[in-house]
C-alpha cells in the first residue's frame, strides 16, 4: 500500500512536470507607468518549480542580495496557478474587475466540466470514454492552440493602394489574436445566454477544431493564400 | 502710380518676407566636411522571409481545404523557419546594439558604423 | 493516451480510501460509517425530493454525478440515536439544526427525511420557508383570507406544498386508512365528509387552489389528531424555520402594506404544528442564516436567529450543530469527488483546498468546480 | 570742542593724550598752515582722476568677554543661576545642548541663537535638589499624613470619591489652559451601597458612564468655564443621581419583562413552557395563571434546576459555543434523550 502510493506520487509528479513544459506562456510584468520600484529590482520567482530549479542550478545565492519586487496578487505558488488561465482572465477583465472576470472564467470551466462529465457517462464503450477530455484546463489549452493563426496580413501602402501582404506572425501576437477571437466569438451571443455558458461552448468547439473561431482563423489563412502574390513585395 | 519698391528688393534682416533675388547667395551654415557619425534611420529592414515554406504550406492548405491538422509537417517547417529567422535577427540586433564588429560582415548597423567611424575619423 | 493514464491513476488513488458504504438504509447506519457516502435509490429520491428539499447546487451535482449520495455525518446519526430512544407517548420533542452557511443543514434534514420515509412516518416537510415569505417573483399570488379576518393567503404556494406533501407520502396515503375526524364545509356545494380519507382532503386542496391554505390548516389539525390517536407517526421537517420569526416578510398587500409573518395563514398553520401539545411525532427544524436578510446574519446560533419570540416558542428544544468537515470526512469527500471525476490533479491539492475552503462543505464543492 | 574741554576740566591736568586729540580735532588750523607751502607750484590737471584708494574701515570690535557658561564653577548652586521659569538662554546653561533639524551628515544646531530651544518650555528651574530644597522650606506649613491611611485600600475605603483634574504647564503668553477646567469624578459603585432596584435605576441613569469591568462610575464635567464650577456640578450630579435612584416612581411598576436588565428565568416564558410541557407529560390538563406559573415549584421536575441555570446563562452570558452546548446537554437530560454522540 505504502509502496503503491509512493509510486503513484512519482507518476503524478511526472505528469505535472510534463504538463508544465508542454506550454510556455511568458508572463512578463510590463508596467505601463513607472512603478515605485527602480529598474534593478528583480521580478519575484514565485513558483515552487522555478525555485527548485534555481536551487538545483545553485543560482539562489546570486539572488540572495538582489532586491526583489513584491509579487502581484495573482502570482501564487498554488498548485492550480496557470499562466494561460491567468492571461485569459486578464483578457476577460473589464475596468479592473478581476474578481468578476475570474469567477466568470471559473464558471465557464465548471460548465465545461459538467458537459464533459455528462458526455463521459453517456458514452457507451470504454474506448469512447477514454477519448473524452475532462480537464477543462487542457480543453482551454487545446482551444487556444487551435485558434492560433499562422499568418497575418499587414497593410502596406504603395502608390495609393493598400496591399494586404501576408507574412509570418510572432508567437505572442498569435496567442493574443487567438484569445481575442475566442472572446469576441463569445460576446457575440444572445442577451439571454450568459457569458460562462457561451464561453464554455466556444472553448469546447475550438478544442474540437470546429466552430466560429477556427473558421475565422481559416478565413484569414484563405485570404493570405489569395494575396500570396504580394508576399514577395516587401518594400523597404 | 506708386511703385512699391520693396517688392523688388532682396530679403534682408529688416524684412525677411521679401522675395529672394537670383542668384541666391550661399550661406555656409555648417562646415563643408563629412559628419563624424551616421544616423540609424535607414536601418529598418523589411525582407520577405520563408517564402518557400509559405508557398509549400499554401499548396498543402489548398489541397486539404485549409485543415491545419493535415499539414502539420508543412506548418512546422514554416514555423521553424520563421523562428530561426527571428533568432538570427535577434542575435544580429543584439550584436548591432552593442556595436560588436564581426570581421567580414558587409552590412553594418549604424552603431557598428559609428564605432568604425570613431576609430577611423574622416580626414579633414 | 495521456489523459487516460491520468484518469486510471486518479481512479486508483481514489480507491485507496474507502468512501462508500453499501448500507443504504438509515436505520442501520452506525458510527462506523461516519464520513461515508450512501446512495439513495433513484425512485425514492424522486418520490421524496422531486418537488424540492435538496438545495439547488446539490441537485446540479446529482445530475452531473448521475446519482444521489449523502454523506453519513455525526448530526444525522445523533438524531437517529435520539429518535430511537424517544418515548412517543410524551409530547413531541423539537430538534433545531444550526450551523454556519453551507455546512449541510438541509442535507442533514434530507438524510433524516429519508430515515423517516424508511421508517414509515408521515412526512410533513417544508423545503424552504423563505420561498413563501421572502421570495417574491413577479406574479406572486396573494389574496385575503376568506375564513380568517386580516390574514393573507398564498394559494399557489400552498397548493405547490400540497403536491409536495402528496408525492412524499403517496404510499402512506394510498394504502393506509387515515380518516378525517370531522366534516369540513368549504362552500355551499363543496364539503369534505368526516370519515373521508386524508388524501381526499389533499386532492381537494390541489384541485381548488382557492382553498389550499384552509386545506393545509385542516390537514395539520387532522394530522395532529391522527398522531395523538396513534394511527400514524408524523415527522415534521421545516427548513429555514427562523423566517417565521423575522419581524417582516417581503410580501406586500395590494394596498402596499407590509405583511408580518404571523399575518400569513401558512405561518399560523405551521406554528400550530410545531407546538409540543401533541405526541407520537418528531419535529426537526433548522435555523439558517440564509433565511433572514444580510444585516441580521451576524451569528449562526439558534437564539440569535430565532429571536426572543422564536426561542420562547420552541423552548425547550434540542439544538444540534451541523459543523464543518472533520479530517476524515474531508478526505472521504475528496476521494468521492475524485471518483466522480469532479476533482483531479496531484494529491497535494487536497491540502490546499482544505486550507482555502476551511473544511466548509459548500465552499469545498464550489472550489472544486473549476478544477 | 566743548566735550574735550569738559574732559580737561574734569581731569584737572593736561596730558599728552589730550593734546593729541586736540590736534586731530582742530583741522581748520592745520589746513591754513599747509596753504602757504603749496602756493609756489602749479596745479596739475588730473584728467583720469586717479584717486587714492580709500582705505576700508576695519571694524574694530570690542573685546569679547568669554561666555558666561564657560566661566561657571562646577559646583555652583544651580538654583541661584536659574531660580524660576524662563526662556532658554544659552549663556546661562553650561550644557552642550543641541536641538533642531538635522542636515544630512551633520549634527543638529548648537544652543546659541537657537530658536528651537527657545520655543520649547523648559524645566531647568525644577531640578531635583531645588525641588527638594523648596519642599523642605514649605514643610513647616504642612500637617502630618494620617497614619491609618497607610495603604491604597484604606484610602479607597475612607475616601471613595476620586476627583481628577489636570494642571498645565507650558510656554505661552497665558498661563491658563482651557483644559484645566475639566473635572472628572470617579467612584466605585459598590461603595454607594445601593439596593437592587436603586442600583438598576442608577445604572440606567448614568448610562455608559459605568464600566462593568472595573465597577467604576466616571462623571466628567466640562461645561462651566471655571474648575470650581465644574467641581460643584460633578458633585451635584452624583448626589442627584444617588437620590433619584433611591426614589421609586409610580410608573416604575409598569416595567415589563423586556425592560429587565437581566434574565430572570422564573418570570419568563421559558419557565411557563417548561411547566406546560411537564403537565402535558403527566397528562394533567390544568389551566394555570401567570402567577401560578411563576410560583410553580420546579424541584419536582427532574433535571429542571440545571436546565434553569443553562437557560439563564445562555441569556445572561450571551450566546456562544459553550453556553449553547451546555443548553443542549441540559435539554437532553431534561427530555430523557441520550447524550450527544461523540465520534
Amino acid at each position: 500500500m505504502n509502496f503503491n502510493s509512493r509510486f503513484l506520487n512519482k507518476k503524478l509528479c511526472n505528469y505535472h512536470f510534463r504538463n508544465c513544459i508542454r506550454w510556455f506562456v511568458v508572463q512578463n510584468r510590463l508596467y505601463a507607468k513607472a512603478t515605485s520600484f527602480p529598474d534593478f529590482f528583480q521580478n519575484p520567482i514565485f513558483r515552487k518549480e522555478d525555485q527548485a530549479k534555481l536551487i538545483e542550478n545553485s543560482e539562489l545565492a546570486k539572488l540572495a542580495a538582489v532586491p526583489v519586487r513584491p509579487p502581484a496578487s495573482y502570482e501564487t505558488c498554488s498548485v492550480y496557478h496557470d499562466p494561460l488561465v491567468n492571461k485569459v482572465i486578464n483578457h476577460v477583465m473589464e475596468m479592473g474587475k478581476k474578481q468578476l472576470a475570474r469567477s466568470l472564467v471559473e464558471k465557464a470551466f465548471e460548465n465545461i466540466k459538467r458537459i464533459q462529465i455528462e458526455r463521459y457517462h453517456l458514452a457507451q464503450t470504454q474506448e469512447e470514454k477514454n477519448k473524452i477530455e475532462l480537464n477543462p484546463k487542457s480543453i482551454l489549452y487545446n482551444a487556444v492552440e487551435n485558434c492560433k493563426p499562422l499568418l497575418q496580413l499587414s497593410p502596406i501602402k504603395r502608390g495609393g493602394i493598400t496591399y494586404q501582404v501576408p507574412g509570418p506572425i510572432t508567437e505572442k501576437r498569435s496567442l493574443f489574436l487567438s484569445i481575442k477571437w475566442l472572446l469576441e466569438a463569445t460576446n457575440d451571443k444572445e442577451r439571454t445566454v450568459h457569458f460562462p455558458e457561451q464561453f464554455a461552448w466556444e472553448l469546447l468547439d475550438a478544442a474540437n477544431n470546429t466552430g466560429k473561431v477556427v473558421k475565422r482563423k481559416q478565413d484569414l489563412h484563405r485570404q493570405c493564400e489569395a494575396n500570396r502574390a504580394y508576399a514577395h513585395y516587401r518594400w523597404q | 502710380m506708386r511703385f512699391n519698391t520693396t517688392l523688388f528688393s532682396a530679403a534682408n534682416q529688416a524684412n525677411s518676407r521679401r522675395p529672394q533675388k537670383d542668384p541666391v547667395p550661399f550661406q555656409m551654415l555648417l562646415p563643408l566636411e563629412l559628419g563624424k557619425t551616421v544616423s540609424g534611420k535607414g536601418d529598418k529592414l523589411k525582407e520577405a522571409v520563408c517564402m518557400q515554406e509559405m508557398a509549400v504550406m499554401f499548396a498543402c492548405f489548398k489541397k486539404t481545404e485549409f485543415n491545419q491538422q493535415e499539414c502539420l509537417n508543412e506548418v512546422a517547417s514554416f514555423q521553424t523557419c520563421f523562428n530561426n529567422y527571428n533568432d538570427k535577427m535577434k542575435l544580429s540586433r543584439e550584436q548591432g546594439r552593442k556595436g560588436i564588429l564581426v570581421p567580414g560582415e558587409k552590412t553594418l548597423t549604424h552603431r557598428q558604423l559609428n564605432k568604425l567611424l570613431r576609430r577611423f575619423p574622416p580626414k579633414k | 493516451m495521456f489523459s487516460r493514464n491520468w484518469r486510471v491513476l486518479s481512479r486508483a488513488y481514489s480507491q485507496a480510501v474507502t468512501f462508500r458504504t453499501s448500507e443504504i438504509s438509515p436505520q442501520h447506519q452506525n458510527d462506523k460509517q461516519i464520513g461515508l457516502f450512501y446512495t439513495l435509490k433513484q425512485d425514492t429520491c424522486k418520490e421524496l425530493f422531486s418537488n424540492g428539499g435538496l438545495p439547488k447546487s446539490f441537485m446540479k451535482q446529482t445530475k452531473t454525478f448521475t446519482e444521489t449520495t449523502l454523506m453519513i455525518r455525526q448530526p444525522a446519526l445523533d438524531l437517529i440515536n435520539c429518535i430511537k430512544s424517544t418515548d412517543f407517548n410524551k409530547p413531541v420533542i423539537r430538534y433545531v439544526l444550526y450551523g454556519e452557511k453551507g455546512c449541510g443543514k438541509s442535507l442533514t434534514m434530507a438524510h433524516m427525511i429519508h430515515y423517516a420515509y424508511e421508517d414509515g412516518y408521515l412526512i410533513v416537510h417544508v423545503p424552504w420557508v423563505s420561498e413563501w415569505l421572502r421570495r417574491v417573483p413577479r406574479h406572486k399570488e396573494m389574496s385575503n383570507s376568506q375564513t380568517r379576518e386580516g390574514l393573507v393567503d398564498l394559494p399557489l404556494d400552498a397548493a405547490a406544498w400540497l403536491i409536495h406533501f402528496k408525492s412524499q407520502n403517496q404510499t402512506l396515503l394510498k394504502s393506509s386508512d387515515l380518516k378525517i375526524s370531522k366534516e369540513y364545509v368549504w362552500s355551499k356545494r363543496e364539503k369534505t365528509e368526516s370519515g373521508a380519507p386524508l388524501s381526499e382532503l389533499v386532492e381537494h386542496g390541489i384541485a381548488r387552489i382557492k382553498y389550499a391554505c384552509d386545506v393545509i390548516d385542516a390537514l395539520i389539525s387532522e394530522i395532529k389528531i391522527l398522531s395523538n390517536n396513534k394511527q400514524c407517526k408524523t415527522f415534521v421537517a421545516i427548513d429555514g424555520f427562523n423566517s417565521f420569526f423575522y419581524p417582516l416578510t417581503r410580501l406586500n398587500t395590494p394596498t402596499k402594506k407590509k405583511v408580518k409573518p404571523d399575518e400569513v395563514t401558512l405561518t399560523k398553520s405551521f406554528l400550530e404544528l410545531t407546538k409540543n401539545d401533541w405526541n407520537n411525532g418528531i419535529i426537526l427544524l433548522s435555523a439558517d442564516q440564509l433565511a433572514v436578510p444580510d444585516e441580521n446574519q451576524d451569528s449562526y446560533f439558534p437564539r440569535y436567529l430565532l429571536r426572543k419570540q422564536g426561542f420562547e416558542y420552541l423552548d425547550p428544544f434540542v439544538p444540534i450543530e451541523v459543523g464543518r468537515y472533520s479530517d476524515k470526512e474531508f478526505l472521504s469527500c475528496a476521494s468521492y469527488y475524485r471518483d466522480r471525476l469532479w476533482l483531479r490533479g496531484p494529491p497535494e491539492i487536497e491540502t490546499e483546498l482544505k486550507f482555502t475552503s476551511a473544511c466548509n462543505p459548500f465552499k469545498f464543492m464550489e472550489q472544486c468546480a473549476p478544477l | 570742542m566743548s566735550l574735550i574741554i569738559k574732559h580737561c576740566r574734569s581731569n584737572g591736568i593736561t596730558s599728552s593724550f589730550n593734546l593729541r586729540i586736540w590736534r586731530l580735532n582742530s583741522t581748520s588750523m592745520d589746513v591754513a598752515a599747509k596753504k602757504g607751502e603749496e602756493e609756489e607750484e602749479f596745479r596739475v590737471l588730473d584728467i583720469l582722476k586717479k584717486r587714492d584708494k580709500v582705505q576700508k574701515k576695519v571694524a574694530r570690535r570690542n573685546d569679547v568677554q568669554p561666555d558666561r557658561a564657560d566661566r561657571m564653577a562646577v559646583d555652583q548652586n544651580w538654583g541661584n543661576v536659574w531660580p524660576g521659569p524662563k526662556t532658554f538662554h544659552p549663556s546661562s546653561v553650561p550644557l552642550p545642548i543641541r536641538q533642531g533639524y538635522v542636515p544630512k551628515g551633520q549634527a543638529p544646531p548648537g544652543k546659541k541663537a537657537n530658536a528651537e530651544l527657545m520655543k520649547i518650555p523648559n524645566f531647568l528651574h525644577l531640578t531635583p535638589p531645588v525641588v527638594k530644597a523648596q519642599c523642605e522650606a514649605i514643610k513647616q506649613y504642612c500637617t502630618e499624613w494620617p497614619k491609618l491611611l497607610n495603604s491604597e485600600e484604606a484610602i479607597e475605603k475612607h475616601y471613595p470619591v476620586e476627583v481628577i483634574t489636570s494642571d498645565y504647564c507650558h510656554a505661552s503668553p497665558s498661563i491658563r489652559n482651557p483644559l484645566a477646567r475639566i473635572v472628572t469624578l470617579r467612584v466605585k459603585l459598590a461603595t454607594l451601597n445601593l439596593d437592587k432596584h436603586a442600583r438598576d435605576k442608577f445604572l440606567r441613569l448614568v448610562g455608559d458612564r459605568y464600566d462593568e469591568k472595573t465597577d467604576l462610575v466616571t462623571i466628567t464635567a466640562d461645561r462651566c468655564p471655571a474648575r470650581k464650577q465644574n467641581l460643584d456640578y460633578v458633585d451635584y450630579l452624583l448626589t442627584a443621581c444617588y437620590h433619584e435612584s433611591l426614589n421609586v416612581e409610580e410608573w416604575e411598576k409598569d416595567k415589563t419583562e423586556d425592560d429587565m436588565e437581566y434574565y430572570d428565568w422564573d418570570k419568563n416564558a421559558s419557565k411557563k413552557s417548561l411547566v406546560q410541557w411537564y403537565l402535558r407529560m403527566k397528562n394533567e390538563n390544568v389551566d394555570l395563571k401567570d402567577e401560578q406559573f411563576i410560583e410553580y415549584d420546579i424541584s419536582q421536575i427532574p433535571n429542571a434546576e440545571s436546565y434553569k441555570n443553562a437557560v439563564s446563562s445562555l441569556m445572561n452570558d450571551g450566546e456562544n459555543e459553550s453556553t449553547v452546548n451546555n443548553y443542549a446537554k441540559e435539554v437532553r437530560a431534561l427530555l430523557g434523550l441520550p447524550e450527544k454522540l461523540v465520534v
